[in-house]
């Protein structure tokens, strides 16, 4: 079973925690099961943060159960972690500009780091927006070329859905909805990176559908990273 | 033959272990962990005449080591089914059951016909899915009702006809006596139980439909209890589920009656329970010098 | 009247938490933990007429986020209640309950008469007992029986007549309506559900009797399923329980419809349980703004 | 929430493991849940197995999902633990011996040690048997007068039941039964600790009752500790 090697906390709600010996690209994402026991039953969905060595690091809040189980994990420790689940962010060719919410932030850093390390000439911006204390935004100065924090209000009404750029976002339902929203009017690219409960992750129990242009999606498996432009809110 | 060859209504299948209905897709889903051609069987998601886009809203939810789901029956109908759906399950290698679930009864005998183009090896009746608003479960509640839709079925189907049971029925020995009276061939059991889970922070239900079904291990020592009680009243083979885990869940199911069993949301949990189970039934048998693990069927 | 005083058939408790039968001796096993008296109120274990020693053979076992039980009804009989056992639940300072269990039609009677010079506040009938081999749960399975019973002792007893009825009846809300018609002026649910284990070393069932009654935190869902049917059945006040282990479980009874809630399972597992609850309802009350928990009370 | 001071194989099946702040008497017990999740749900029964500065430790072997968990608790994590309950060893002014079998001994050693600390010039003699290989002997040779060690058979087939010597036993019930029966031959005083699966610990529930020549007794509450004369093995 996967062994931990460090699990820490960056606020008193957030915590990074890497596992060893996982791999997955930017916009995948494992379910975690922090016991041994049954219950919690599932897998709880988080994406990977970050991917370096063979080892993935994962950012998740501690929002119920499983999330504050798996906070009082520690280094060495053993944990069931099944992926890497989904599709992944789609590579594009332009400037990219990341839209993260809160926790939301937590796959667009792999993205950034990873598209940094291999156009250093393309364009990162990321606009990051926080009910309140903000996290983790240094990492984000590390490698984008442009950080915008906002802390309070709505992260999206900040954005210039110029047409130029492809613009990624992940966070809160409304703000995904309103980022939708705003990009369709301004003419501009946007993946949205989709949260829906889950059971089983790999496309078999259609727990985690929604509703698309095209039908049901998976957002396990035919996602969780989808075209915007696709995307039905209910 | 080998140690858990198991025959299920006339059908072999390399052991008794398959997975359950609506918690496999189409059998490929899982490939990424094992070979889904080591399972005894796959049932596939439930079918209706016409396919269906499932329900809105929140569909699974975890409860006290189970969960609740009310998926609705989401699937492409049966007709794709025939053209492609039984193919890819086919391919797996492991025997192939088709999960039929229907709206009216014209519904279920329509499918059914069409289904005898398809390649399968059993046909299983769900008379029990407590998530859709109409039929569905309503047909398995009482025995009436149970008979009359198995004997339709019956009389159009080619295939070996298993009937499954919901636990929610006014009283499931009724409802099994009367199935076999019917003429199915099988029974399995059990589907969901109704459950119900309120959101206190939103005051709402969690789910559209205020009522779904739970699964899981939570469920297990009740659907034992059914399955047990089903294996008393009918002579035809039962194939038990409802939270089985391990493999000794599963030795507990058989010794309780059950021919074979199927194994659900515990895929979802870890999805390398099935092999599990599997390999332990096998060094179960070694140890307890079976040479069949239907010796130990039933004698409880 | 504070904010989380309630009347239950005309019985001012002090909060809508009960410790359910069964689970809580008569009323001073946990005092190391908590002042019984501030519950609001206490239903003692299920008594027979003439009292009974209980079942041999293992009595509890655990399952997966639950537990089984066949204590049997071990107790010391309604005289040595009416003697001892009701001043010893009186002294407490809760609202007292007495509930009562039996063998026949003629058990359940006299003993309710017998009962009649007991100091309790609510008489609840136990029709609903799935670990007795005569009576119990039978009286509990449909309409008609728990009926007859209920006029019986609605008929003899001089107190507030609370009925309990059992998750394995045919149809629970058709039993619902016949209590409520036949006079009872409160209904409670859950008990157990009948379930089964097997010690596959052994190759045996764990309990003598064969089945025994799941409780505890896995059957919440289907309990909270029932008290909602039920509550949208009847107009009697309904007392809600089934796996209740924190405050917001209890808010997901009571917005059900539910007007008390009793825990039993959970006590065993943190004996500190109900005063929690009790707690985090005041909390929930004040941060809500609610003068009266009864003001989320059906609101689903 | 209690913590715990160490944790640690004594075998690779059995462990000891201290916790802070706990207190009892020799032949008590405490329901240890080594869980915040709801499976396992029931604490489980551990005796007492020695009491020190107000802290107690308990021997335990690994019979299944409760006990495997705990033996997986480390110095620092906390643990749920309710107790003391049950009546206790009766004290005697006598010479005493303690016939443990397997995990049986675990509530021996602090009789031992605590009426040896008592009364240093009474006799103490320990009858230990074991399937396999012992454990804790040296903790016993280091309170008790005498130590007979015994591997594979009845231990009890070795114990003289004189009548001035009050004997304690524990161990699995085949044993315990024999003991009763090699006692009342001799007219030997024998005290017995007795098991049974548990819900609640504190005589609420009746799922621990044993029979008795007085009617049914709870173990958790009446007991766990009966004279071998009051109990019916059924
Ligand atoms: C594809 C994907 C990627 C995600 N990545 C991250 C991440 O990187 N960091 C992070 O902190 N969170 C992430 N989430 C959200 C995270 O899965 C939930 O916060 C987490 O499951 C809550 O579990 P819990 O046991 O703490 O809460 P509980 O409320 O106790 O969970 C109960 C059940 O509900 C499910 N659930 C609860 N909230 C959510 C939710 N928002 N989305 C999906 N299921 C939920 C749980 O999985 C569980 O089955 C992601 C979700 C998805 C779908
Ligand atoms: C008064 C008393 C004192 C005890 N003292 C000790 C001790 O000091 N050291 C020690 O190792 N063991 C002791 N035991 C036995 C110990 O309680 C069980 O081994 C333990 O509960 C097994 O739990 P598990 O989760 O590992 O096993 P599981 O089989 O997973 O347990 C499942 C359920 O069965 C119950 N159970 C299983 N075996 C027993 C048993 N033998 N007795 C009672 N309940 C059981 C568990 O408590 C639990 O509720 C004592 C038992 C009693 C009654
Ligand atoms: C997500 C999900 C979807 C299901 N879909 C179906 C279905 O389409 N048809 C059916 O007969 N049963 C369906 N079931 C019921 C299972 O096949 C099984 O009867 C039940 O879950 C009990 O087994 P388990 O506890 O092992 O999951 C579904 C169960 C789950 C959890
Ligand atoms: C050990 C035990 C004993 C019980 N005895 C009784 C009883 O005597 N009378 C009764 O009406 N219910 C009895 N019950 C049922 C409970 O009162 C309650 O209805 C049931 O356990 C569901 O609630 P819970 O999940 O909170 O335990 C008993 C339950 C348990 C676990
Ligand atoms: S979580 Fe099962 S299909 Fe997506
Ligand atoms: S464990 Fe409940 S009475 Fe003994």
């Amino acid at each position: 079973m996967p062994v931990i090697l460090q699990n820490s906390h960056v606020s008193p709600e957030v915590c990074l925690m890497t596992i060893k010996g996982l791999t997955g690209k930017a916009g995948q994402f494992y379910m975690l099961r922090p016991t041994k026991v049954l219950d919690p039953l599932l897998g709880r969905p988080i994406s990977i943060h970050d991917c370096v060595d063979g080892n993935c690091s994962f950012l998740y809040r501690i929002a119920g159960k499983g999330t504050s189980l798996m906070s009082e994990l520690r280094a060495g420790d053993t944990i069931e972690a099944y992926g890497p689940y989904g599709n992944g962010f789609e590579p594009v060719d332009s400037d990219i500009r990341l839209i993260g919410g809160g926790i939301g932030i937590a796959p667009l850093y792999f993205l950034a780091r990873t598209q940094k390390a291999l156009y250093p000439n393309r364009v990162i911006e990321a606009y990051l927006g926080f009910v309140e204390k903000p996290f983790m935004v240094q990492y984000f100065r590390a490698v984008a070329d442009f950080v915008y924090v906002r802390v309070g209000g709505y992260i999206t009404s900040d954005v210039p859905f110029e047409e130029n750029v492809v613009n990624y976002a992940c966070g809160p339902v409304p703000m995904m909805k309103a980022a939708k929203e705003e990009a369709e009017k301004k003419g501009s690219t946007l993946y949205l990176s989709l949260e829906a409960h889950m059971a089983c992750g790999v496309g078999a129990c259609l727990g985690c559908t929604c509703p698309t242009v095209s039908g049901n999606k998976r957002v396990c498996k035919d996602g969780p990273v989808f075209l915007a432009s696709e995307v039905c809110f209910e | 033959m080998s140690r858990l060859t198991t025959i299920l209504a006339g059908v072999e299948l390399k052991n008794p272990v398959i997975a359950a209905s609506g918690t496999f897709g189409f059998g490929k889903e899982f490939e990424g962990y094992f070979d889904p051609g080591i399972l005894g069987g796959i049932s596939g998601k439930g079918l209706t005449l016409n396919g269906s886009k499932g329900n809105k809203g929140i569909r699974v939810c975890e409860t006290p080591a189970g969960m609740m789901n009310s998926i609705g029956l989401e699937n492409p109908g049966v007709e794709h089914f025939v053209k492609e759906g039984c193919k890819i399950m086919r391919s797996t290698g492991a025997a192939v059951i088709c999960n039929l679930g229907g709206h009216s009864l014209e519904d279920y005998v329509k499918a059914a016909e069409l289904l005898n183009e398809a390649d399968i090896d059993i046909l299983e009746l769900n008379i029990s899915c407590p998530n859709v608003k109409e039929g569905g479960m309503a047909f398995g509640m009482c025995g009436a009702t149970a008979s009359d839709v198995v004997k339709r079925v019956k009389a159009v189907t080619r295939f070996p006809l298993m009937v499954k049971l919901s636990p929610n029925a006014n009283d499931i020995i009724e409802v099994a006596r009367a199935v076999e009276d019917a003429g199915a061939d099988a029974i399995s059991l059990i589907n969901t139980l109704l459950g119900m889970k309120i959101d206190v922070v939103r005051r709402k239900p969690i789910f559209n439909n205020i009522y779904a079904g739970v699964s899981g291990p939570a469920v297990m020592p009740i659907a034992l209890r059914m399955v047990h009680q089903v294996c008393k009243a009918v002579k035809i083979p039962v194939v038990g589920m409802g939270g089985i885990s391990s493999y000794t869940d599963a030795l507990e199911f058989i010794m309780a009656g059950a021919v074979a069993v199927q194994v659900g949301t515990a895929n979802f949990a870890n999805p390398y329970t099935m092999p599990r189970i599997i390999e332990g039934l096998e060094k179960y048998c070694i140890q307890n010098s079976l040479e069949n693990i239907s010796e130990i069927r039933g004698i409880i």
